[in-house]
């Protein structure tokens, strides 16, 4: 789960890693609140999951209220590379010697935590991975509750960071790397971490990607699961525990299986046909009936499919109760084409309830065969 | 002997006392696995199924001598049971449960490895030797005796290849769900070699999928080192980059690492044969026999 | 470092470890000042770096004030397996329902801790291991911060610990571990362990070993060392950055020698040549010809020393700084013999500089050489 | 080619800019050994006799392609300094000095086992393959190349051992100072497969002494492994029990575990030619020969 800026700021704070502080907006009425008590000038920066604000006009400062006010609306009413910008984070403007970048993320090949440090920041880590590959460090971190000193004082070695800096950025590093680790991130990242005129590090922008898996062991990061999930049909699924995942916008087709594994399968295979997936929703192991009626429900009502392709290839998922939930679906579906494959446990009770049933629907034995048949659907 | 788990397997099960270990358990009694002893602790004493419930690994293996455990816990217990089997110097240690925490699998996985432990999983379906043996939740009536050793990330690919090689006659070694994870406690180049010196398997299937880099580091090893036939399946060709396809491990970054395309060319480039889909394994499996 | 009991409840104390409270007494009129305020039955306990005080009387209760005077002092006059007791340790008499042991102490086959544990102490723990077998535990612990719960756990359930001690056990095992790994012990032991008529559990005895290399981590305990080490010759040694180890009683011949391994060889070679050593002085690396002359000055003055052998090989060490020190020396070590033997840096200058020295000396080439010069020493 | 150092040995020091640092350094580049960077966390950009000097073993090892370490560090800064090189990869790494805490070799003898590096000492005098390399203080000129290898717990029996065979005509292939700790880096059943394999090495002489039981599991391991001839000499047989002779190691245990007969009959029980005494060692040598 990616945070916005302002609750990474708070995962900042808990861990005591300098940064700016300040207040949050969501409307006028609440900028308007805040502008009097505003020390001017002050930052105004959209709370978007994407990256690339700063070039869309989602960062702008105001030197007074008047100003405060329209900026903050304008931003407050932008979109920004598709989300909807519904906050915004005010901040003191800092002034900024130079801007640096250090975060810390997981590498998958050594399935271990990385350290990403380069004196030079601001802009994109890819960015200065081309430009200035030596100013830039890659440390391996081995598991472990602390980050050991000698890692960090390599990766300063390395890009030549003055001296006059190192005792901070020290403990810039393993405050970073204790919240890195102390709230099961995927990515904790500064960019910029910058040097104020005094010579002060400071966090002037973070971004926080907490492992989904780990949120329980974090309850106050936990409420907030929704509202970082700008599309509704996902936010329904997950309220019946299915997984529901947008594939493309131009496609007509739609998935339900049982299994992440073979919904990829399927996936592919659709689209080799060139045949379009617009959408496929998880059941999980084990779906009743009532929860395969709430499935279909949710994935006909979604924009532009007009066929749903049920794979079912049944272990703990019983095909009974896969065609009981189609039967009980079948009366508010409208004209959606069902194309249904069941494999497993329980195969022939569901067929038989399939077959009595009328409507839009078509049985199919096997996965190849189910999607040449949906081939001829989609072409009929 | 198969090399994972087989007839003298002396298996405890973790959380046996939980309606899954419990229910799990009673399957894998009725497939004639040796199920030795069960821990939950705090339930020591008490008996499941006839089997022995203890309060520790250490005292499970200890009595019964066991030497494979496997984990019917939830997610936020695996860490723990996973951890206390490998200090007690268990040498097999099969997980089960999907959404474990990224960051204790991290430890898991590098811990195993200090300590010379097979570490099996998680989100995975266990270790299945057909018609010897099976340690996790695998629906096993689908896989049948036979030459060919299967890996795979994903449960139901596996269940629709192993249906697949029924119909068209094959069955399997040893069958092993790596697991869907981002951070699996073994991986492909973990098992490779096992494969490769096991008598029983003649070919090797691995059931791949996008994300990360082990088939490319498979693909590595098995130039080096794999002279049975490997088939590969990477599934996921066509998913969207930066999302998750439902399992954790299966996203390609945004910049692109991870995707279908690397893999199949890796693998490809040692020889490996690049199944286009299951159905497609099966085709492959019939020319090289 | 063997802690007396009363200085290794201090230890416990800082781990929280239950046990009882108690003064110290070190003469009558400490006892004097102590007696009103004691709540009776007590019990006095002589301090001394020796087990098995219980059986020599070591331990006494006291009903009243007269009681607690009198037996404490007799305990004061006491010498216990050759310990004089220099003070006492005064307790509360406590109620025993039963006494079972723990400890933590060090593997050296497995390098690593072990946990000791039965639920039936109070007697010496060989004992038990011979009488029960089946409650005694011996659990290695891996090496790490914390004990993990599912060792105490086993180690419960294999001695059969009733399961309402369970939980105050746990705590208890928790933290004799923290102490034993926290203090640097070589051995950290409670013996009796005892359970109280209310079901609590106490450390009625304590003993802790602290690795003597380790004593710079626990500055409390470091100005004790001195009042630990009972022969006075190995605290003067000491003063000296000498290592001075008494061998036997029946012995003439001492050793000064430069390492460990050296000394052991030499004084294998004298026993083999049915002689017998009574003391040994390590010199160290790199000697100078004062500190050869304060070494020579300490063994000489030995009890029943009256043939000192001093085999050097030198490496840091230099010949000639040894054989200064015995020309310095030489004027006050009476009609001791003295037995030379120089191998190594700079041979020749303090070959050269003995062979001008007039006295009891010898000088031999060789350790054989040497033993076999020794032999006609001692027996002419 | 010796096994653990040697002409291709690129050696780092740590704690160079000490003054016992920089003294061996001066020797140990006198020897011809290569010395390529020293490390001293907040030395960083010095030199030291020409070597450069850097804060991190990492850097040092990065820019010099360095394989072993040896540190001249005082002993309360030795768990950091080799903790260091461990967790930054450096697969040999030696350790001299005396005094360390006993809870701080027992988390690294570990540590070094987990990840696989070759951890020697501490409170030795390092290793040396005479004539090509030498990585601690000994006194050199004692040793001479040849068909020797010795594993010491003590330098000085050691020096006396060398200093005879010289007198004799016999040399060293490689020369490991074991350490009179309670827990050494590497023991001696940790060295002799080395010493088995190594081709320069045609006899093997180990030199043990009182307390542990290192040469009773070196017995087993010779008894089953070992087939070149192994001389072995125990110090310390006539010692009083409970008392440690000056090398923390060097105890028996009131209850009679380390005593010198223990290790002796094992040793004798397995084949090993067990010495009296160092001048011992030489005669049986010549009677090998």
């Amino acid at each position: 789960m990616k945070l916005l800026e302002y609750m990474a700021r708070d995962v900042f704070d808990a861990y005591e890693i300098p940064s700016t502080s300040g207040a949050i907006a969501g409307s006028l009425d609440e900028l308007k609140v805040l502008a009097p008590d505003q020390d001017y000038p002050v930052a105004i920066k959209a709370q978007v999951q994407t990256g690339g604000r700063g070039k869309a006009g989602g960062i702008q400062f105001a030197d007074d209220e008047q100003e405060f006010l329209e900026k903050g609306r304008k931003i407050l009413g932008m979109t920004i590379n598709g989300f909807k910008v519904k906050k915004v984070f005010i901040n003191p403007k800092v002034d900024i010697d130079r801007e640096m970048y250090l975060s810390f993320t997981l590498d998958r090949k050594t399935k271990l935590p990385v350290m990403i440090f380069s004196p030079e920041g601001g802009v994109e880590i890819n960015e200065i991975a081309e430009k200035n590959p030596e100013k830039l460090v890659k440390q391996i971190i081995p598991p472990g509750n602390k980050l050991d000193d000698f890692f960090i004082r390599y990766a300063m070695d390395k890009t030549g960071l003055e001296p006059e800096l190192k005792d901070q950025f020290m403990v810039f590093c393993r405050k970073l790397y204790n919240a890195f680790i102390g709230h099961d991130c995927m990515l904790a990242e500064i960019n910029p971490l910058i040097v104020d005129p005094d010579g002060k590090l400071l966090a002037l922008d973070s971004k926080v990607d907490i492992d989904d898996n780990a949120l329980y062991r974090h309850p106050e990061i936990l409420p907030f699961k929704d509202e970082m999930t700008s599309d509704a049909t996902v936010r329904e699924a997950r309220s019946f525990n299915f997984l529901f995942i947008p594939i493309k916008d131009e496609g007509n087709i739609a998935i339900i299986s049982n299994g992440s594994g073979m919904i990829m399968s399927t996936i592919d295979l659709i689209s080799k046909n060139k045949m379009h997936v617009t959408c496929v929703l998880d059941l999980g192991g084990g779906a009743t009936s009532d929860r395969v009626k709430e499935a279909l429900r949710i994935v006909a009502s979604r924009r532009n499919v007009d066929t749903i392709f049920i794979n079912i290839f049944g272990g703990i998922t019983r095909c009974d109760e896969i065609a009981g939930g189609v039967d009980a679906a079948m009366g508010n579906l409208g004209d959606t084409r069902l194309l249904i494959r069941l494999e497993g446990t329980n195969k022939e009770a569901g067929l038989s309830l399939l077959e009595s049933l009328e409507g839009n629907i078509r049985i199919v034995d096997g996965l190849d065969e189910g999607v040449a048949a949906l081939g001829e659907e989609v072409k009929a | 002997m198969s090399f994972l788990i087989d007839r003298d397997t002396r298996l405890i099960v973790q959380g046996i006392t939980g309606r899954e270990g419990t229910f799990h358990t009673e399957q894998m009694l009725a497939y004639d696995t040796n199920v030795v002893a069960g821990v939950t602790p705090g339930k020591g004493g008490s008996e499941v199924l006839g089997v022995p419930v203890y309060n520790t690994v250490l005292e499970a293996m200890e009595r019964h001598n066991a030497n494979t455990t496997v984990l019917f816990v939830p997610p936020k217990f695996l860490y723990g049971a996973a951890y206390e089997a490998i200090m007690s110097g268990m040498p097999l240690v099969i997980t089960i449960a999907e959404g474990t925490p990224v960051h204790d699998m991290l430890k898991l996985h590098h811990l195993a490895k200090e300590k010379g432990v097979t570490l099996i999983g998680p989100n995975s379906f266990g270790v299945i030797s057909p018609g010897k043996a099976k340690a996790g939740f695998m629906a096993h009536h689908l896989f049948s005796p036979g030459n060919v050793g299967i890996m795979s990330r994903s449960a139901t690919n596996c269940y629709e290849t192993v249906f697949l090689m029924k119909k068209a006659g094959f069955g399997q070694s040893t069958v092993i769900g790596v697991g869907g994870d981002m951070i699996p406690g073994s991986t492909f180049i973990d098992l490779l070699p096992q494969f490769e010196a096991d008598e029983e398997t003649e070919f090797i299937i691995m059931i791949g999928e996008i994300g990360g880099s082990e088939e490319e580091l498979a693909a590595a090893y098995i130039k080096e080192n794999i002279t049975k036939p490997v088939i590969a399946l990477i599934a996921g060709k066509n998913a969207p980059k930066g999302t998750s396809m439902g399992h954790a491990g299966a996203i390609v970054s945004p910049d692109g690492e991870g995707s279908a395309e690397s893999k199949e060319e890796a693998l490809t480039a040692v020889g490996v044969c690049v199944a286009e889909s299951t159905q497609d394994i099966i085709r492959i499996l019939k020319g090289l026999k």
